[in-house]
């Protein structure tokens, strides 16, 4: 047996690695079903597929959590630099299980233009949905388990290729070009991403995150390639100044598809320049890199703050917050500087998930309204709060997490920012911070405000099955208000797997 | 010395069909210049030491994808004029140069400051090699060392057909993709789509089949595969099938089914997931490449004629 | 200085093409088919990667052939879905270009289609 | 022996490149689709077959010299489909609009 293997073999990884494997099988496999099967089976499949999803992603949780330590595979018992390998930390596993809440959230959320009769014919929406929902589950729940930059780009193509097809699944006016301007993006930030990846194998020769951040000195060609990776996945995440294809694409789609667009799939980038950043070149936060990434970042807060108070139609405005809540996660760049490393981390990560929570629920929300009311023009949606309660609270919840009031997780990430900045003395990061807060309750004062005042005409009977899904994005939007109210859980989580500073991965 | 010229001459005319490629206003010129820097590509893959790379380049890269350029710059044809007004003005330009001019320098700069010697997996390859049975280092990677990639990559090929299918009007769901071609005297196609197809699907096979220890493998014989579907659908001799077809769909998945029952099997027979059973890679590799080779066939072909345009029933 | 390291800069200059080619090129099918020139320079770049660290009696790295490879296929099927959303925005729209300004491209609202 | 295969092989392969060049001047210079079709075909499927007839004797084994004839025959065969699918689509064209 040769010896790279022999290696693999005797460090023992295989106990329980393998679930990092099957987090990433299981939609696979569902979705390659749906292909086979049609699309009328496509939700009977999906939710055969969720149970054991959600088993997978909370075995994986209880492990980390339980063991203090992150899980590694290597795939095929190969060994990096030859092999590659998948990693969870604490990290991993927040973005894993709020990814299989939210699609879990979305596929009973999916509205029934999506599902096909007993004994009727497949229909595209119904086939294109599914599969891309169980393929948008499988490359996320891919960038936070692996480690190895050629195969997160492969997911980050995946993301794409799964993502985009949401946007213009109803065929409606003006969807094709944003989903074609979304994919004009995607590519440029994809190819910008392989070509800072490829510098790096030709300076360390290996694609593995944990064996670079041994090696990787900050020498020419690692920042160059790095800044390469950066620019790319910035296109992705649409930081400003390239986020002009977010609000039409989250905007157009069907409220389904905007939820995980807006709450998931901007992340999945996201998450992939905090990997960079923070395990594979630790040095390079608080450098003047990260000051300009930092500074695009509050720009986005506050250009998109103002944009999304400028708009008529409540979806746009929604997009438009997304623009700047993207702003604030880039933020800890430069926030994480000496030591408020660790809190401007769990800042982010508290914002990532917090926002997740309340998008999605905002976003299905806003279906919900749009759906009873006809139109989302926010003007015309007086009257919400008393014709569907169960929405406007949620709507409303959603928006106290987006703006940071006490008690949401919206909050707790801001106030851990903010402790950061102050940390690091960098005070006008929180002034930034402190502003966008701002921006963010006078765009929700003002469809807030519509919805409380009384409608002169009652509102139409809501359509079939709405009720059911008023209480569905409630219960999304407590879970950021729950984020909030009990920190502890991820805090801890966050922790796990971080290397302490200045020390390389384990 | 020969090096220098040869290399020398292959790098210039890539550089100028490049060049061609870019700026020409005639877009119907711009692919063309296209399809032909592909086919130089290949030679430079050749050049630097892959005919694996060369192969799939030449079929894929230049190839297939010319069809498809093509098969759009006709839908587009006469619409230069239309877009030439959204050009942008002379000092966009002007930038945009500037800025693709330094991308470029720096690019070169990091060329010649790369680390000599330079670091490689090479000799890791080579020792690992002989626990997987096949004799292709490529092959070893693709579907031993970096597997997980490359069942990866055959989900990707089946999403993106299915988000090209995404565009089809609600109307012509279950409808078949492409345009039935009735033109009475394309009779050369007609021969040489009733001649080629049996000598190319051998190819194919034989490219599949080689893959394992000589360049080759499922990526390079599919797309001979695909080609040749393709010409016997544009002479029309056959006809593409509804998408709804569930032998089309079961060719889809196939590939990437195969990969994944194969993984999943690596916790009975072997030390885990994707790992392949002692003595018994080989076998198993091939399955693998046998059934993805039929996907990557159907797919890419699939691919390049765009969504269902016509009812099933014509 | 060798043939190997002319590669790279020709592989530096595509991309520079490439890119220039997607900011400048109006239409959408020239913007593809430049996206696909800057996509062969950067395999072009593991190309000339692979081709340094020959070793072991090969004429390169084969893991960078690897990724090229599956590159390849990618920026395939990339271009595919790219061509086929600009062949149906001209079907649509009669549009071959991105229209300009931002608020061209917002979707128009989606219920008021419905009525 | 050697001497003389290798100047059976240079002899060719220098006819091969002057039909090449022939033919390259004739598709650059004469006027139609299809006499430039035809000075294309004609001079560079003979071209080709010269170089690959001289270079036969240089490989190492008969197999090898058996795929250069393949090769050239592959050519010889779609480039008489390709060239009368030309010559078509170029008539069709000059009868929509003449």
């Amino acid at each position: 047996m040769n010896p790279v293997k022999l290696a693999s073999l005797t460090t023992g990884q295989h106990g329980g690695g393998g679930l990092l494997v099957l987090c990433v099988l299981v939609p696979v496999a569902a979705l390659l079903a749906i292909v086979l099967a049609g699309g009328r089976h496509g939700r009977a499949v999906t939710l055969a597929a969720l149970p054991p999803g959600l088993l997978v992603a909370g075995l994986i949780a209880t492990q980390v959590w339980k063991t203090g330590q992150a899980m590694v595979e290597r795939v095929g018992g190969w060994a990096p630099p030859l092999g590659l390998m998948l990693r969870a930390d604490g990290l991993s596993v927040l973005m894993l299980a709020t990814t299989a809440i939210l699609v879990a959230a979305v596929a009973f959320y999916a509205p029934r233009s999506f599902r096909v009769a007993a004994g009727g014919a497949e229909t595209r929406a119904s086939l294109v949905f599914w599969v891309m929902l169980m393929a948008i589950w499988a490359s996320m729940n891919l960038v936070f388990v692996s480690s190895d930059l050629f195969n997160l780009y492969v997911a980050l193509e995946l993301i794409a290729f799964a993502a985009i097809p949401m946007v213009y699944l109803e065929g409606k006016k003006g969807t094709l070009l944003a989903g074609l301007r979304y994919l004009l993006y995607a590519l440029m930030g994809s190819v910008l991403y392989l070509l800072g990846a490829a510098l790096l194998y030709g300076r360390h020769g290996t694609m593995d995150i944990t064996l670079l951040s041994g090696m990787a000195g900050m020498d020419w060609a690692v920042c160059l390639g790095v800044g390469l990776m950066t620019a790319g996945l910035m296109a992705k995440t649409a930081l400003f100044p390239l986020h002009l294809w977010l609000p039409p694409a989250h905007a157009g789609a069907t409220p389904a598809a905007s939820a995980l667009l807006s709450a998931l799939v901007v992340k999945g980038s996201f998450f992939l320049v905090l990997r960079i950043w923070f395990d594979l070149l630790p040095p390079l936060t608080g450098t003047p890199g990260a000051q300009l990434v930092g500074a695009l970042g509050a720009a986005a807060v506050l250009v998109g703050g103002v944009m999304a108070i400028r708009q008529d139609r409540l979806k746009l405005l929604i997009a438009y917050s997304t623009v700047a809540q993207i702003g604030y996660l880039f933020l800890i760049f430069p926030l994480a500087k000496g030591p408020a490393v660790a809190t401007a981390l769990s800042g982010g990560m508290f914002l990532a998930i917090s926002h997740a929570f309340a998008k999605a629920s905002m976003f299905m929300t806003a279906g919900l309204i749009a759906g009873a009311y006809g139109h989302d023009r926010i003007a015309g949606l007086r009257g919400v709060m008393r014709s569907m309660p169960v929405a406007g609270c949620a709507f409303l919840i959603a928006a106290f997490s987006l703006i940071g009031v006490p008690p949401t997780g919206g909050f707790a990430a801001k106030w851990r920012l903010i402790s950061a900045a102050v940390e690091s003395s960098q005070w006008g990061w929180a002034a930034v911070i402190l502003c966008g807060g701002l921006l963010a309750g006078a765009y929700m004062f003002r469809a807030v405000s519509v919805f409380l005042t009384e409608a002169e005409t009652p509102v139409a009977d809501k359509p079939a099955g709405t009720r059911f899904r008023e209480w569905l994005v409630l219960a999304l939007a407590c879970v950021s208000l729950w984020i909030g109210l009990f920190p502890e859980i991820p805090a801890r989580l966050i922790e796990i797997g971080r290397p302490a500073n200045g020390e390389v991965l384990p | 010395m020969s090096d220098v010229v040869l290399h020398g001459g292959l790098i210039l005319l890539i550089l100028s069909l490049a060049v061609m490629t870019v700026v020409t206003r005639d877009t119907f010129a711009a692919i063309t210049a296209f399809v032909v820097y592909g086919m130089l590509l290949g030679l430079a893959w050749v050049a630097l030491g892959s005919i694996d790379v060369a192969l799939t380049e030449a079929a894929l890269g230049s190839g297939i994808t010319g069809a498809l350029l093509l098969r759009a710059a006709v839908c587009l044809r006469d619409k230069e004029a239309a877009a030439e007004v959204r050009r942008p003005g002379r000092a966009a330009h002007r930038v945009s140069g500037l800025v693709c001019a330094a991308i470029a320098a720096g690019l070169a700069a990091m060329v010649l400051m790369l680390p000599d010697p330079a670091p490689s997996l090479a000799p890791a390859v080579m020792e690992s090699l002989p626990a997987t049975q096949v004799k292709n280092p490529v092959t070893g990677v693709l579907l031993a060392f970096r597997a997980w990639d490359t069942f990866l990559e055959t989900v990707v090929l089946v999403l993106a057909l299915v988000a090209v299918w995404g565009m089809t009007p609600d109307a012509l769901w279950g409808g078949r993709p492409g345009e039935l071609r009735q033109h009475a005297h394309d009779g050369p196609l007609v021969f040489l789509a009733r001649v080629l197809p049996p000598v190319g699907v051998m190819l194919g096979i034989y490219l599949f089949w080689i893959g394992a220890d000589e360049p080759g493998g499922k990526f390079q014989g599919g797309t001979i595969l695909a080609a040749m579907w393709m010409l016997t659908l544009l002479a029309g001799l056959t006809d593409a099938p509804p998408v709804s077809r569930r032998w089309l769909r079961a060719a889809m998945v196939a590939g990437p089914a195969t990969f994944l029952l194969a993984g999943l099997s690596g916790v009975v027979f072997a030390s885990g997931l994707f790992a392949y059973p002692p003595g018994f890679a080989k076998p198993v590799i091939l399955l693998i490449e046998a059934a993805s080779t039929v996907s990557i066939g159907v797919t890419l072909c699939l691919l390049a004629i765009g969504p269902p345009s016509r009812p099933a029933n014509r | 200085m060798n043939t190997t390291e002319w590669f790279g800069i020709a592989a530096a200059l595509l991309i520079g093409l490439g890119l220039y080619g997607i900011l400048t090129q109006p239409m959408l099918l020239r913007k593809i088919v430049s996206f696909n020139v800057l996509g062969s320079g950067v395999f072009l770049m593991f190309g000339v990667i692979a081709r340094r660290g020959a070793a072991a009696g090969l004429t390169g790295d084969p893991v960078p052939h690897a990724f090229v490879i599956t590159g390849i296929v990618v920026a395939f099927s990339a271009s595919a879905l790219a061509v086929t959303m600009a062949l149906k925005l001209h079907e649509d729209t009669g549009e071959s270009a991105f229209p300009e300004g931002e608020d061209a491209t917002a979707p128009d609202n989606p219920d008021e289609d419905k009525a | 022996m050697s001497l003389a295969l290798d100047i059976f092989t240079v002899v060719m392969v220098v006819a091969g490149l002057f039909f090449f060049y022939a033919g390259s001047i004739g598709m650059l210079r004469f006027p139609t689709v299809e006499s430039r079709l035809h000075a294309l075909t004609k001079a560079d499927n003979l071209s080709v077959g010269f170089i690959a007839l001289g270079v036969m004797p240089q490989m190492a084994e008969a197999t090898d010299a058996l795929k250069l004839l393949l090769a050239w025959a592959l050519i010889l065969f779609s480039s008489a489909a390709a060239s009368q699918l030309i010559a078509i689509a170029a008539r069709r064209n000059r009868r929509r609009d003449p």
